[in-house]
């Protein structure tokens, strides 16, 4: 007589809403352990090596050859200046090749596609670590790189630490490679075949070194690498 | 009706108290006291022996009036407003502040963090700004029902504290109509709530309040046949009654109530009071429009329910009486359910009780009672907080068939189990101790 | 159902239609069919409802405006059909004169053709006939002029909002 | 009083450009009768980015930043498909290595776009903890990305040709780390917290049924129309790159809560999906061989000689196509893209009027069919 | 920041020293508790959404609860693409807002047109032509400690305001056209 379709039901809603709330209870009683969060302007988060921020620019390597201002989709890149090196000198900027008297990038369209990096053949101008360029005004938001001077609001501390903590972590992962390594040659040598190993781990230790060096100094290098 | 309402009830309270504070400070005086209100008589005790000091300002017309006689009157009404608004300000603050803090660690990431240590005065910080907004009336609003609607609603809510106790003695007035009271004032607040959708205007807002309309009313049924089943084991509607029934009182002959064991809560009474404290917690989840019940401002449907329209203060005064609905709604449970101020353990209930106490005993008694029911109200409030951050929405039919196809036939069946099970047992406990109040 | 290859389609196509084809390229990049615009209607029923092709989903309709085509300026209307039961798909062309774009609507044999021929109306200006509301559906409701055509000038303002660069 | 006398009225309701649960900018006006939805008329158009212009005045390689911006939850899809379609015109042969990037960074992409869709589905129901924890992992996906090709949502990393940058051994570990710490435990996690929630069931199951043919005829495709039971997957049925070397099954709704085709399935059909991505990033990742990632002379100089076709790609909502007119210069003549999510919503007027829907289940219906009005409106 | 300065034309309010405690603790509570409106357009709202999510939690500072209603929230959050069919309602949000309102326009698109700069005739150049904006944050889109930056900005914009001064537009007015 008792429906018992009826209190299966209730039964079946009642245990999976207590499955669900052991969950979140788990999550809640060891939130230490499952904490996620970077506290932003205490901790910042690590930007990678070939993070496409704010652009910065090797000046004196420049040819002048306008293809990242004709590469970029949004044209947000203004390039002023004359081939050769005795060039008018106005405030501008006297590299090897190229006398530059403009070279800002327009943050108001900028897409930070990423484009202008590539067909550079020296490969002057980069995406850099920096992400904040915000300000009240939009006339402002026009970067000169030829003075590559910090612009924004945000702390010159963190254009600094982004640079640094790059090459720590870089170099702390070395260490941990040098100290794998040392420790696999180790267990090599002594592990009895030891004549063969040696020289396929120099070749493999080669390009551990080039792709380690390559990301630490940030240029693409991994890009030319196989060019 | 509701103003002339608001005023006697307060004014009963206020006597209420008054005569209560009144006979504890005259037996301050007279040498016997028994476990009372320590406030009135600390105050009493602090202006006869020392008298307000000269620096405070009208400090002459303070002393004539503690002086007087009348002092027992006026102070347990200041004592009751103070007591009562004290303590829901202060708690909506922190249930505020916890509620971000316990979803923050629900899902795995830290909550307010910048005002104060570990964010504590974030609530205060978004209270003064909601004071400090534009206060918008939309043009074609109804603009006496759109200004009186929060106030209403808060009323409502502030109004079912009134039988509420704190702790033994600590109650604003012991109205011998407690639970009634209560399920009667909680129309009230309904009615605000239909005031502020339907005069702001909005198709959103009068979607939540159709919905609140429906929900609010529908789930007092469910939470009504729960008060009944409990009055009719306990005898009584006052709240204090019930406490007291679940006490225990092993040896009551010479009248006292001396607390018992855990089991002799009501929520071990009989395996139907069990089933039944299960369904008025889900029908008070409906009642203060929380999580799986949140149709009224559900968020992600109607863009924010019945209080779309409103801002600034008006919109804090809102979000004010739900948290205070949500502490109320836990301490009626706590109260009848969960053996109110009786921590369960016989040796501290009995502290502080019975005629040869000592003062430091009684007032230890009192302060460990106090701290009891709080414990238990909040880790309610926490449970209440624990089923939003983890369960999804119910929709509007599914809210009435819980409601009209589940709880009520359950709390019914509820109703006549636990009546036949007291005609059998006489009072007996689910494990057959017997509860013999003469 | 077998996987037909896109000459035998094409021969399906003739046998029950004979005058509908105008031409066939299969040695482009993608095989296509040029269909007369009078005979689209009857094409598109064919397709669906033919059991051998069973093209029961139509994936794109696309226009192309070609303003200077040597044998007078024209619309292509791209109806690119897909079967999922034989796995095998089908590129048909129309091309409509560039002034006075019209085609019948197969709105009721793909019920997707709705909002692509909407589409295409928006952007393009291609008259579908028998379409239930043939509005706007990308751009605003009061957009002047068709965008994708090649001789569009974006308008310098639209309701006083300047559309200028600077 | 007679009922006659009682004039009961519909409500036009405007479920405005900016509602919480439409996803982004997309309007639908609905006809309620109390709670009922007599008739919903959805309006698009509110995000129209004009991306087919923007192709026709950009050459073959600057068009690739405008592909991700259209369904912007699952970039590399985009990009995949755009970058076939010009292959295919130019003739341009993708280096092996290149093929295997190419289909674990899109698998991995395809998951973090279905965690989204299962947080905001959770928010749309109601249940807000799953979106934090989905998030959460998602997090884990765009940090890979991130060191991966420097940009966390629009990645322009597969190219004509090939990809951008080179997958080192750091990154290698860690979407292997990611596999494994996501793959069972997480995903049953979910499943537990919100698939198999009775609350959510009940919302989410009979609501919003599509029968499989009205839902062809509408042109629905991926998830969505799989969750009707039809075993559609272009990675299966036309397969590009190299998934016809990997072996994966296709999850097809089954009408296991409720009837064949409902919001329930559709979600599920995702959350099955999401454990057969990692193993094909699994498989990727065993197999992946050395050798260059890009054909270096496609990668700039694209100039494909004049000619149409129209590529397919299996995005993470349905069916991505391009088609694409060369006229033999380095700029397109005109590229068509066909976004799956376009057609997915075009059924919603046709579901509603179906079966009586109320504003919950309408809420609940837009949230199952996961659509990104960046695509709808391109 | 000297235009910031002078924005105050009323020179009676100018620098009323009485009032500057009143202001620095209103200006603090304000500050700390700013609402955001859930206003996602585009690729910028999935960063929104992440800024709101776990690693990033916007709520330590305050701005937690995304408010779905423009009556209850003093922080308009522009994210992603303002395109002409949208412009009028982007304009009437703001107007339903309370009065200490301010406005982020996150993104590449709403500075000044992003990625559809040349070719996009339907997308509205820069939504400094419908609302008068306070912070710009660059980005396509920007990261979400680019957003934390832009929220940090707008705190000390509040900070610097005094009670008495109404005026504080901080775009010049021949930039906002109205609708």
């Amino acid at each position: 007589m008792i429906p018992c379709a009826y209190f299966m039901n209730i039964f079946k809603v009642a245990r999976s809403i207590w499955i669900g709330m052991g969950i979140t209870l788990k999550y809640f009683l060891n939130h230490k352990k499952t904490l996620c969060t970077i506290q932003y302007p205490r901790e910042k988060d690590l930007i990678p090596a070939r993070h496409r921020g704010i652009h910065y620019l090797e000046t004196e390597k420049c040819v002048l050859c306008w293809k990242c201002s004709d590469i970029c989709p949004v044209d947000c890149i203004y390039i002023e200046g004359v081939r050769g090196v005795d060039g008018p000198l106005q405030g501008g900027y006297r590299g090897q090749k190229a006398t530059l008297s403009k070279f800002t990038v327009d943050y108001t369209v900028c897409i930070f596609c990423g484009l202008c990096e590539e067909p550079c053949p020296p490969k002057c101008i980069w995406l850099g670590p920096e992400f904040d360029y915000h300000s009240t005004d939009r006339t402002m938001m026009e970067k000169n790189l030829l003075s590559d001077e910090v612009y924004t609001e945000s702390d010159e501390v963190f254009v600094e630490w982004a640079r640094g903590e790059n090459e720590r972590l870089q170099e702390e992962k070395k260490k941990q490679k040098e100290a794998e390594k040392a420790a696999k040659a180790a267990e090599k040598a002594a592990a009895v075949a030891v004549a063969e190993e040696t020289p396929a781990e120099a070749a493999e230790e080669t390009t551990e070194e080039a792709s380690a060096e390559a990301a630490e100094e940030n240029p693409e290098v991994e890009g030319d690498a196989a060019e | 009706m509701n103003l002339f309402a608001f005023t006697t009830i307060f004014a009963q309270a206020g006597k209420g108290l008054g005569e209560f504070a009144g006979d504890y400070s005259s037996k301050w005086d007279a040498g016997t006291y028994d476990g009372g209100l320590v406030f009135a008589g600390i105050i009493k005790w602090l202006v006869t022996t020392w008298g307000v000091p000269e620096w405070v300002p009208l400090s002459s017309i303070l002393n004539g009036v503690l002086e007087a006689s009348v002092f027992p009157e006026i102070g347990a009404l200041l004592i009751t407003i103070g007591l009562v608004f004290g303590f829901v300000n202060i708690f909506a603050i922190g249930a505020v502040w916890s509620e971000r803090k316990v979803s923050a660690h629900m899902q795995c990431r830290l909550g307010p963090m910048e005002v104060g240590p570990h964010g504590i005065l974030q609530t205060v910080a978004d209270g003064l700004k909601l004071l400090a907004k534009e206060d918008i009336i939309p043009r074609l609003a109804d603009k006496p029902l759109f200004a009186l609607a929060p106030a209403i609603v808060f009323a409502g809510v502030l109004m079912r504290f009134v039988p509420l106790p704190f702790g033994d003695q600590l109650i604003a007035s012991d109205l011998d109509l407690g639970l009634f009271f209560i399920a009667a004032v909680g129309a009230v607040e309904v009615l605000g709530v239909i005031m502020a959708g339907w005069s702001s205007n909005n198709k959103w807002s009068l979607f939540g309040t159709i919905r609140t309309a429906t929900q609010m009313v529908s789930y007092e049924i469910p939470i009504g046949l729960a008060f009944i089943t409990v009055i009719i084991c306990s005898g009584s509607f006052s709240l204090m009654e019930i406490v007291n029934q679940q006490g225990g009182s092993l040896n009551a002959s010479d009248g006292y109530v001396y607390g018992g064991w855990i089991w002799h809560w009501n929520l071990f009474r009989n395996p139907f009071m069990l089933v039944l404290s299960i369904t008025y917690f889900i029908a008070s989840l409906a009642e203060c429009k929380r999580s799986p019940f949140d149709l009224p401002e559900a968020e992600s449907e109607l863009v924010s329910g019945f209080h779309t329209e409103y801002t600034g203060m008006r919109f804090a005064l809102f979000f004010l009486a739900e948290y205070a609905a949500m502490y109320l709604v836990a301490a009626v449970a706590v109260v009848i359910f969960l053996g109110g101020w009786w921590s369960g353990i016989y040796p501290l209930d009995a502290l502080g009780l019975g005629p040869e106490a000592t003062t430091l005993a009684k007032t230890l008694g009192l302060l460990i009672k106090i701290g009891v029911f709080l414990s238990k109200a909040f880790a309610l409030v926490f449970v209440q907080m624990w089923v939003r951050w983890t369960l999804p929405r119910i929709r509007l039919d599914q809210m009435m068939y819980v409601c009209w196809k589940v709880l009520l036939p359950i709390s019914l069946v509820c109703l006549i189990g636990s009546c036949l099970w007291e005609l059998a047992s006489g009072g007996a406990s689910v494990f057959g101790f017997g509860i013999v109040v003469e | 159902m077998a996987r037909l290859e896109v000459g035998q389609i094409i021969a399906v196509l003739k046998e029950k239609l004979p005058d509908a084809v105008v031409e066939e390229v299969l040695d482009g990049v993608d095989p296509f069919v040029v269909v007369k615009a009078e005979a689209w209607a009857a094409v598109a029923g064919l397709c669906r409802d033919d059991s051998r092709l069973g093209f029961d989903l139509l994936s794109c309709i696309t226009g192309v405006d070609y303003p200077e085509r040597e044998d007078g300026a024209e619309i292509e209307v791209i109806y690119n059909l897909d079967s999922i039961a034989n796995h095998h798909e089908l590129t048909v062309k129309v091309k409509l004169p560039r002034d006075d774009p019209r085609i019948a609507s197969v709105e009721e044999i793909w019920r997707t053709a709705d909002w692509h021929e909407r589409e295409t109306y928006d952007l393009l200006g291609v008259v579908f006939e028998g379409h239930h509301n043939l509005v706007r559906i990308l751009c605003a409701e009061d957009w002047v002029g068709h965008p994708l055509r090649k001789d569009y000038e974006p308008p310098d303002s639209f309701h006083g909002i300047k559309n200028v660069i600077y | 009083m007679t009922e006659a006398k009682i004039r009961t009225e519909e409500m036009l309701l405007n479920m405005g450009p900016q509602h919480p649960s439409t996803h982004g900018v997309f309007r639908v006006v609905v006809r309620t009768d109390g709670e009922l939805i007599l008739e919903s008329e959805s309006h698009i158009g509110y995000l129209h980015r004009c991306f087919e212009k923007c192709a026709e005045g950009n050459n073959y390689l600057q068009v690739v930043p405008y592909t991700d911006r259209m369904d912007y939850l699952c970039a590399m899809m985009n990009n995949w498909g755009y970058a076939v379609a010009v292959e295919k015109l130019a003739g341009i042969e993708v280096p092996e290595r290149a093929e295997y990037i190419r289909v674990m960074v899109a698998e991995l992409n395809r998951v973090a776009s279905h965690l989204l869709a299962f947080g905001t589905y959770g928010l749309d129901i109601g249940a807000i903890t799953p979106f934090l924890y989905a998030f959460r992992d998602r997090e884990r996906i765009l940090k890979i990305f991130e060191k991966l090709c420097g940009q966390r949502l629009n990645y322009s990393y597969v190219r004509v040709g090939g990809v951008t940058f080179d997958m080192t051994e750091e990154i290698l570990a860690d979407i292997e780390a990611f596999c494994d710490y996501f793959d069972p435990k997480i995903i049953d996690e979910y499943d537990n917290l919100l698939s198999y929630n009775g609350i959510f069931i009940s919302r989410t199951a009979n609501v919003g049924v599509m029968p499989a043919d009205l839902a062809i005829s509408y042109g629905v495709t991926g998830p969505s129309l799989r969750g009707s039971g039809v075993q559609r997957d272009l990675r299966r049925d036309a397969p590009y790159g190299i998934y016809d070397r990997l072996e994966f099954d296709v999850p097809v709704g089954t009408g296991e809560m409720g009837q064949l085709g409902d919001c329930w399935d559709r979600y599920m059909v995702r959350m099955r999906e999401m454990r057969q991505s990692i193993r094909l990033v699994r498989q990727a990742l065993a197999g992946i061989p050395e050798g260059p990632f890009c054909d270096k002379k496609a990668y700039r100089a694209v100039k494909p000689k004049a000619g149409e076709t129209y590529k397919r790609v299996e995005g993470a909502r349905g069916e991505v196509g391009f088609y694409i007119v060369s006229d033999g210069t380095n700029i397109p003549y005109r590229v068509k893209a066909r976004a799956p999510s376009f057609s997915n919503i075009s059924i919603l007027d046709k579901l509603t009027s179906l079966s009586d829907v109320m504003v919950a289940d309408l809420v609940a219906i837009i949230g199952s069919l996961d659509i990104v009005l960046g695509e709808v409106d391109r | 920041m000297s235009e910031l300065e002078n924005r105050n034309p009323d020179p009676l309010t100018k620098n009323v020293v009485f009032l500057t405690a009143v202001d620095d603790i209103i200006n603090a509570t304000r500050a700390n508790s700013v609402w955001p409106l859930t206003f996602g357009l585009a690729c910028c709202a999935i960063e929104m959404m992440a800024t709101g999510a776990a690693k990033y939690d916007i709520d330590r500072f305050g701005s937690g609860p995304f408010r779905g209603t423009p009556r209850q929230s003093d922080l308009m959050i522009v994210a992603g693409t303002v395109t002409h069919k949208m412009a009028p309602r982007v304009k009437r949000l703001y107007d339903q807002m309370p009065e200490p309102k301010y406005v982020i326009a996150m993104g590449g698109c709403v500075i000044r047109g992003g990625p559809y700069v040349k070719h996009g005739y339907h997308v509205v150049k820069g939504v400094d032509l419908l609302v008068p904006v306070d912070v710009y944050i660059p980005g396509c889109p920007p990261r979400p400690e680019a957003l934390l930056e832009g929220l940090f900005k707008v705190q000390k914009l509040m900070k610097r305001e005094k009670i008495l001064d109404r005026t504080r537009r901080t775009t010049k007015p021949e930039v906002y056209q109205p609708v």
